[in-house]
């Protein structure tokens, strides 16, 4: 890069960090060119996040340098010092505190920076605000507790204070940083951040991007950083890059292409699970059946009201009306309560691990074993042998890394925590699982190896189950049926050949214009 | 003569009060004994109610000044007032073999009835100090007592307020009754009320010893808003009440019209005598003279002598009349007949 | 340190996370407030000559400034979601050292106070250090400081009461008057007032409160949590102090022991507090009007005359009902539309 | 109520995800331990004669067993996430009701004990009833309860000692003995090796960890999160109760106020604890080191006859130090790896 005139707007080399005895980074080198979209790739635990962290100031690393603009800056960073330098991030965790309002959330940077002292008038924040979502065409209020938002409402909010914090730095200064932003985005989510991307490079602002899925690395990116291990694989142009080229530098083989998934149609087998008239705070009258051997996923555009149904199935939020019949078992979905769900055999993957998941600060393997515990347990005393040991096999058929049953769950990488979490209830054997985004922030490879095991179980053990997402590619490599929801009802069903991903995006617009047209007429 | 009775009946409270006022004189508790032949060598354990309060430590190191000299050793088992350390103090007591246990100021030994019994099986007699009037009964398993006028005390207090108010007193007494000493005093206060002034008002308000801080001032400043002609605060223990009853007051604004007597005679509030503007009149206590009674009563039991049946701890009114005698520091006006007194009762030069 | 994280947050997330009606945030958020006027009814209908006179309310309002003033010390660090167990003692040690320069030293009271202060201030910055710095939790930091404290406090006055402040101090605190209220009552509500402004008004209390519900996130947001926090504990540590001048202003006295007993009210107060005015967060202005509501219960069943027992069993229900109505004001709610 | 989910986890779990060395696991496990072999050793070379004999540690020993029941009542609830600040308040009302029944109205000593078990069942009962039904916040709830349960007992007792209690009791709490030390001690051993036993090796006890960790991924696990938290509030309020039988046994008597100044050396304790043995969380062994270490210490100045000031001013930088010392083990540990 000798031609290049300008130095690179933030440059990072030789970065190390460990933490105990895992080494998240070593040595590694970055440089984002102004006006750039920069791809950040590597498996689970690969060391993406705690790079990010260490911009952000939160992680002090071992070793390194930073170069912003040519000129050098020390070190660790200072709380707060990101911002002088024109950094700005949307956290894998999106860095939000959901116990707190949308407006204060969003105010963070100025909140947290000394310059105003006197006088909020929050009123006029309020205002502001008001306008700002208005800008972005989202209707969120900025009084309600970020609690109350959905995950993709959060997510948006997590971008848009992001990109207002980039802009306030001045046209063409900046550097956007997105750790996997766009897992809990629909279609159109990731249109309107792409777009919003695209306008800020065009600015001249660098941004750096981080996502498992290739075809939007692809879609977005100039050029991409690869890490693997900690370790530094290469930067390469994305133009000059093939898919597999791709996938081999991350996994480091070539990865065994899944072709074409088979659907077939199973409608005509027996029915195990029937849904009726279920409704809750956005779906309304919704039935539906699920059939043995049969994966089923639930999508549609934000509002549809698809994600609210594994919910409402397993009691974790109150239904308004509805039954569930599996297997011959009848249940009420209004009195249902999350501990007669899982009596009856039914498991919920929520969407949001961190505070429905599991407990962070608590070893994997007391996490993975909490709903298992009677298992272990022999009448005089848990074996907690026994349970070290196939948690450690549990933890190696989900391909959770590092494999160590007795680091505490929140040093997992976000992807392995995922992982974490799928083990957690599949172990349970249940007879329905629900699952809510479930390989969010999955890398590649371990997202083939976690289909496979979800169609093992439900070949083998015949269990049913039901996946509701946004991401379509997911739900037509997975599914073998899937419903489209538009304004809290079932709009469309796809089956069999139809289940693609092309079919299912039509049939959400489609979904989403028919509600527009309802609307109006 | 031909004069009739007093002119008006809170006199009588007066004459009590003025009965009060002089040093008082040593009178031998019992029959004089060779002290260091009967007890030296032997060991005191003395387990105050709690070494935080002043008082109760002061007279604790008296006690252990004044029997130093007989050849007497004293222990001191510093604790902050918890029943767990009292009931450690016994056992440290029994294990290094002490010859009396004493407990002393508030330390009430019904409360420690097990290892009492366990002491007295040991043969180590438990000296109970400063915590019952003459007239109450004591706990069982004691081997001795040194007792406290409380009943007087309180009779003193309330002549105060009757005296000071010529008959029209309006009095607040503020109770702890948690504490032992309690009963009597409120009963030399009833007494006297109904002897010296019946058409007094007497009010009565209570709180906990651990409540002392934040309840006295709100509950007497309750009081002396529902009732204006409220005259006089009866404090019953100076150091634990006063200031919070001066607060009440100044904060009442009604410095000057509502008084306070009060008993105890610690330095810091017979200072507040002195100054007169709320605390009219202190029943002090003599912590040496105190202090010499324990010795006294502790070293005939160790000796194996008969127990003394009334220590004869005597209380002095201390008011503006008199308050000089108390001296720049607030501990004299005793004289010297005790020291001399209980030296020669047990046989020293 | 990040346990803690949540650790003092008063609210209720989950029921918040169910939008409510305007009536019955407004029942949340006025329920004490409510029920203190209910309190004032019935003693008034009870006593109406008594209770119902300027006097009397002269007497609840003035009565409690160092209750309201160590309530107020106790809400930086709980924003912050730390607990100071240590005020009391901090209060009964700037007390009992202003007393000593005072009186034994014969220091004017002007330099006593600022002396008061100024060893306030070093118990906070000594909590602060040894929470942030060696990042113990502050429960426990505090419980051994405040030990500490009252140790050396009975060292320094060798377990004597020292009396014969300077009358100056005593008429600013409780001797001069405004309307008929000591001056004590309007410091406590000053800095209440000025509390609420920053808390409410000024980006550091903002910050204090995302350092409060989230650590980790105020970290990530580039929030200078160590500093916060230990800024925090020097609030703290310097409103307890001003509450021991207050004190010993309003007895004219300091004793080495009597201010641990005001630990307990004013955690009472605070949470108590934080169910009001603003629901969910410590608030200065709910404490304020959590100590009074307390306080105006008790002073009723004094004029009563009941026995000291009622006036437990009062103040330990009416803490439990007081919170219970505002919660029963969300759930109501929250049953309805969900 | 989610607020005080993390709430009283007494970890920094940020510092624990990083796996260290197996050399400041231990030095972090045992700090406390080796703290109180030093204190052993230092008074043991300053007053052997009376420091270290039989009698010393049988005195240690036994007259600390209430105050290590009363620290273990509190577990339950706080490993459940909630605070039970009514123990002590429970204590003393179980040990007042066996007392009055027993001396006043001629109980036999054994239906005595169940009436006073019964008691704190009861008090538990409310109190988890007030948290779980109501949803109010464990702070206040056991602040109100213990304050009014405060009034109960004055009310009862009519604020007088009662003595007399039946010697059977009294001898089998603190006349018998097994191996020269009071039989309360080995029941306080007895209890807390039972709860190690159920935190550690029974389902629940796991169950309740994960509740006072993260309610909502408890709830979402299929645990009965209501009924845990009730569960160990019901627990806590035996569990003090029984603490209450062990006081009245010891005394052959009850008193109305002593109980409460258990409650914040209660606390102290299991906070320390919860740095020893098992790091990180409230457990039964690391409280009774606890207990008996901060005893150890406080018994030695007693037989130096020091002032009682120094015996606070050791109790609160004891405290500070003990913790400070495991905190740094792991600390050391994170900066030498990280
Ligand atoms: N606080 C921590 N303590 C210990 N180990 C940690 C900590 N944070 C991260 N790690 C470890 O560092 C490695 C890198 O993690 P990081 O979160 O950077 O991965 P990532 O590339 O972002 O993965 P993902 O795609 O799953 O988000 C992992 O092995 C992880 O377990
Ligand atoms: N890696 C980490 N993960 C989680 N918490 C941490 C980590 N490092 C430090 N902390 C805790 O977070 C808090 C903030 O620590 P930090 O040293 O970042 O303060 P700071 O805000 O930078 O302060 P200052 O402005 O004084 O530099 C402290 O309580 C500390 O114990
Ligand atoms: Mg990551
Ligand atoms: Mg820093």
């Amino acid at each position: 890069m000798e031609e290049e005139v300008a130095p690179p707007r933030l440059e990072l080399r030789n970065l190390s960090k460990s933490f105990g005895g895992t080494q998240a980074l070593c040595g590694v080198g970055l440089s984002l060119l102004p006006g750039e979209v920069h791809g950040l790739l590597g498996e689970n635990g690969s060391g993406k996040s705690t790079l990010i962290k260490v911009l952000a100031g939160f992680h002090d690393p071992d070793e390194g340098e930073l170069l912003i603009d040519g000129e050098p800056v020390r070190l660790p960073l200072a709380p707060g010092q990101f911002r002088e330098l024109g950094l700005s991030f949307v956290h894998q965790d999106l860095g939000l505190i959901e116990s707190l309002s949308v407006l204060e959330n969003l105010r963070v940077a100025e909140l947290a920076s000394s310059r105003s002292r006197f006088g909020i008038s929050w009123r006029r924040e309020r205002r502001r605000a008001r306008e700002t979502f208005e800008r972005y065409g989202l209707r969120i209020d900025p009084t309600a507790s970020v609690a109350e938002l959905k995950p993709v409402e959060r997510a948006l909010l997590a971008i848009v204070r992001a990109i207002e914090e980039i802009r306030s730095v001045g046209a063409g200064q900046g550097v956007l940083v997105l750790d996997e932003p766009t897992v809990f985005l629909p279609r159109e989510g990731i249109e309107v951040l792409f777009s919003l991307v695209r306008d800020a490079a065009t600015a001249g602002a660098s941004i750096l991007f981080v996502s498992h899925d290739l075809d939007e690395v692809r879609e977005i990116t100039d050029r991409v950083t690869v890490l693997r291990d900690g370790a530094l694989v290469g930067t390469v142009g994305t133009r000059e890059t093939s898919e597999t080229t791709f996938v081999e530098m991350i996994i480091g083989c070539q990865l065994a292409k899944l072709g074409d998934v088979e659907h077939a149609d199973m409608t005509e087998r027996r029915v195990g699970v029937s849904v009726e008239g279920l409704s809750g705070s956005t779906v309304n009258d919704v039935s539906f059946q699920m059939h043995e051997g049969e994966i089923v996923g639930l999508t549609g555009l934000i509002g549809s009201g698809f994600e609210e149904v594994p919910y409402l199935l397993y009691g974790a939020r109150p239904a308004r009306a509805g039954r569930l019949v599996l297997r011959g078992d009848e249940t009420d979905l209004t009195r249902l309560k999350p501990t007669a769900a899982t009596r009856s055999g039914i498991a919920l993957i929520p969407a949001d691990r961190k505070t429905d998941g599991s407990v962070g600060s608590l070893p994997v393997v007391e996490n993975l074993a909490l709903t298992v515990l009677d298992r272990y347990f022999n009448g005089v005393s848990l074996e907690l042998r026994r349970m070290r040991r196939e948690t450690r096999s549990l933890m190696q058929e989900f391909d959770v890394r590092p494999n160590d049953p007795s680091l505490p769950y929140g040093a997992l990488s976000g992807g392995n925590q995922q992982k974490a979490l799928l083990a957690k209830w599949f172990q349970t054997e249940p007879r329905l699982l629900l699952l809510d985004e479930p390989t969010q922030g999955v890398d590649v490879g371990a997202r083939q190896q976690i289909f496979g095991l979800i169609r093992t179980a439900v070949e083998e053990r015949g269990m049913h189950v039901l996946c509701a997402s946004s991401d379509y590619e997911q739900l037509s490599l997975l599914c073998d049926r899937v419903i489209v929801f538009g304004r809290g009802r079932i709009w469309r069903e796809l089956v069999g050949d139809d289940v693609t991903k092309e079919r299912i995006i039509e049939q959400s617009y489609a979904a989403m214009a028919a509600e527009v047209a309802g609307v109006v007429a | 003569t031909g004069v009739a009775a007093p002119t008006a009946s809170w006199t009588g409270a007066q004459a009590n009060l003025n009965k009060h006022k002089a040093v008082p004189t040593f009178v031998a508790p019992g029959p004089a004994f060779n002290a260091k032949a009967r007890a030296g060598g032997k060991t005191i354990f003395i387990i105050p109610a709690s070494s935080q309060i002043p008082f109760v430590s002061t007279i604790a190191n008296h006690i252990k000044r004044i029997a130093g000299p007989v050849g007497v050793k004293v222990t001191i088992w510093q604790n902050q007032g918890q029943p767990s350390q009292w009931v450690q103090g016994m056992n440290a007591a029994i294990a290094q073999r002490a010859s009396a246990i004493v407990l002393l100021a508030g330390n009430d030994p019904a409360g420690l009835q097990p290892q009492i019994k366990a002491a007295k099986a040991k043969g180590i007699p438990t000296i109970v100090a400063h915590l019952y009037d003459d007239n109450q009964p004591a706990a069982p398993n004691v081997g001795g007592l040194v007792n406290i006028p409380y009943k007087i005390a309180g009779r003193l207090i309330a002549d105060q307020a009757i005296a000071d108010t010529k008959g029209k007193a309006n009095a607040i007494v503020v109770t702890i009754n948690q504490v032992k000493s309690t009963l009597p005093m409120v009963a030399g206060i009833r007494e006297e009320f109904r002897k010296y002034c019946s058409g007094c008002k007497l009010k009565f308000t209570d709180v906990t010893i651990a409540d002392v801080a934040t309840k006295i001032q709100p509950n007497v400043q309750a009081a002396l808003t529902g009732d204006p002609g409220i005259n006089y605060v009866i404090a019953l223990y100076d150091s634990a009440e006063v200031p919070f009853a001066a607060a009440a007051i100044r904060a009442a604004g009604r410095t000057g019209r509502v008084k306070v007597s009060t008993f105890n005679g610690t330095p810091e509030i017979l200072k507040m005598v002195k100054q007169g503007d709320i605390v009219t009149m202190n029943v002090g206590e003599n912590l040496e003279w105190i202090g010499y009674a324990i010795a006294d009563q502790s070293m005939r039991i160790m000796g194996g002598l008969e127990p003394v049946k009334n220590a004869r701890v005597p209380v002095r009114v201390f008011d503006k009349t008199n308050i000089a005698q108390a001296g720049p520091n607030f501990t004299s006006g005793w004289g010297n007949s005790y020291v001399s007194g209980y030296r020669k009762l047990w046989g020293l030069r | 340190m990040i346990s803690t994280t949540e650790s003092t947050e008063p609210a209720n997330p989950a029921a918040r996370e169910r939008s409510r009606s305007r009536v019955a945030d407004l029942m949340e958020r006025y329920a004490l407030l409510g029920a203190w006027g209910l309190v004032i009814v019935v003693f008034g209908v009870l006593r109406p000559e008594t209770f119902l006179t300027t006097a009397n309310f002269s007497t609840i309002f003035g009565s409690q400034a160092i209750l309201v003033v160590l309530t107020l010390a106790l809400l930086p660090p709980l924003t912050a979601g730390d607990y100071d167990l240590s005020v009391a003692a901090t209060m009964g040690l700037s007390g009992m050292t202003l007393a000593i320069l005072n009186v034994d030293h014969g220091w004017s009271i002007a330099m006593a106070i600022v002396a008061a202060v100024v060893v306030g201030l070093l118990v906070g910055l000594i909590n602060g250090a040894l929470v942030v710095l060696l990042g113990i939790d502050s429960l426990i930091v505090t419980l051994g400081t405040s030990t500490f404290i009252a140790g050396v406090i009975l060292w320094i006055s060798d377990s004597q009461t020292i009396s014969g402040i300077s009358q100056p101090l005593i008429d600013v605190v409780v001797v001069n008057r405004f309307l008929g209220i000591p001056l004590a009552f309007y410091y406590g509500i000053a800095l209440g007032v000025i509390m609420f402004y920053v808390f409410e008004y000024m980006p550091v209390g903002r910050r204090l409160l995302f350092v409060g519900r989230g650590r980790n996130v105020a970290r990530l947001s580039g929030i200078r949590v160590a500093r916060l926090r230990w800024g925090a504990f020097i609030a703290s540590g310097v409103i307890s102090a001003f509450a021991g001048v207050l004190y010993t202003g309003t007895l004219g006295s300091a004793d080495p022991t009597s201010s641990l007993s005001f630990l307990l009210p004013a955690f009472a107060a605070a949470f108590l507090g934080a169910t009001t005015i603003m629901p969910g967060r410590f608030n200065p202005l709910g404490s304020i009007a959590a100590v009074y509501f307390l306080v105006t219960g008790i002073t009723g069943l004094q004029l009563l005359g009941v026995q000291t027992f009622v006036q437990q069993l009062f103040y330990g229900s009416a803490l439990v009902l007081a919170v219970a109505l505002s919660q029963l004001a969300r759930r109501r709610d929250a049953a309805g539309s969900g």
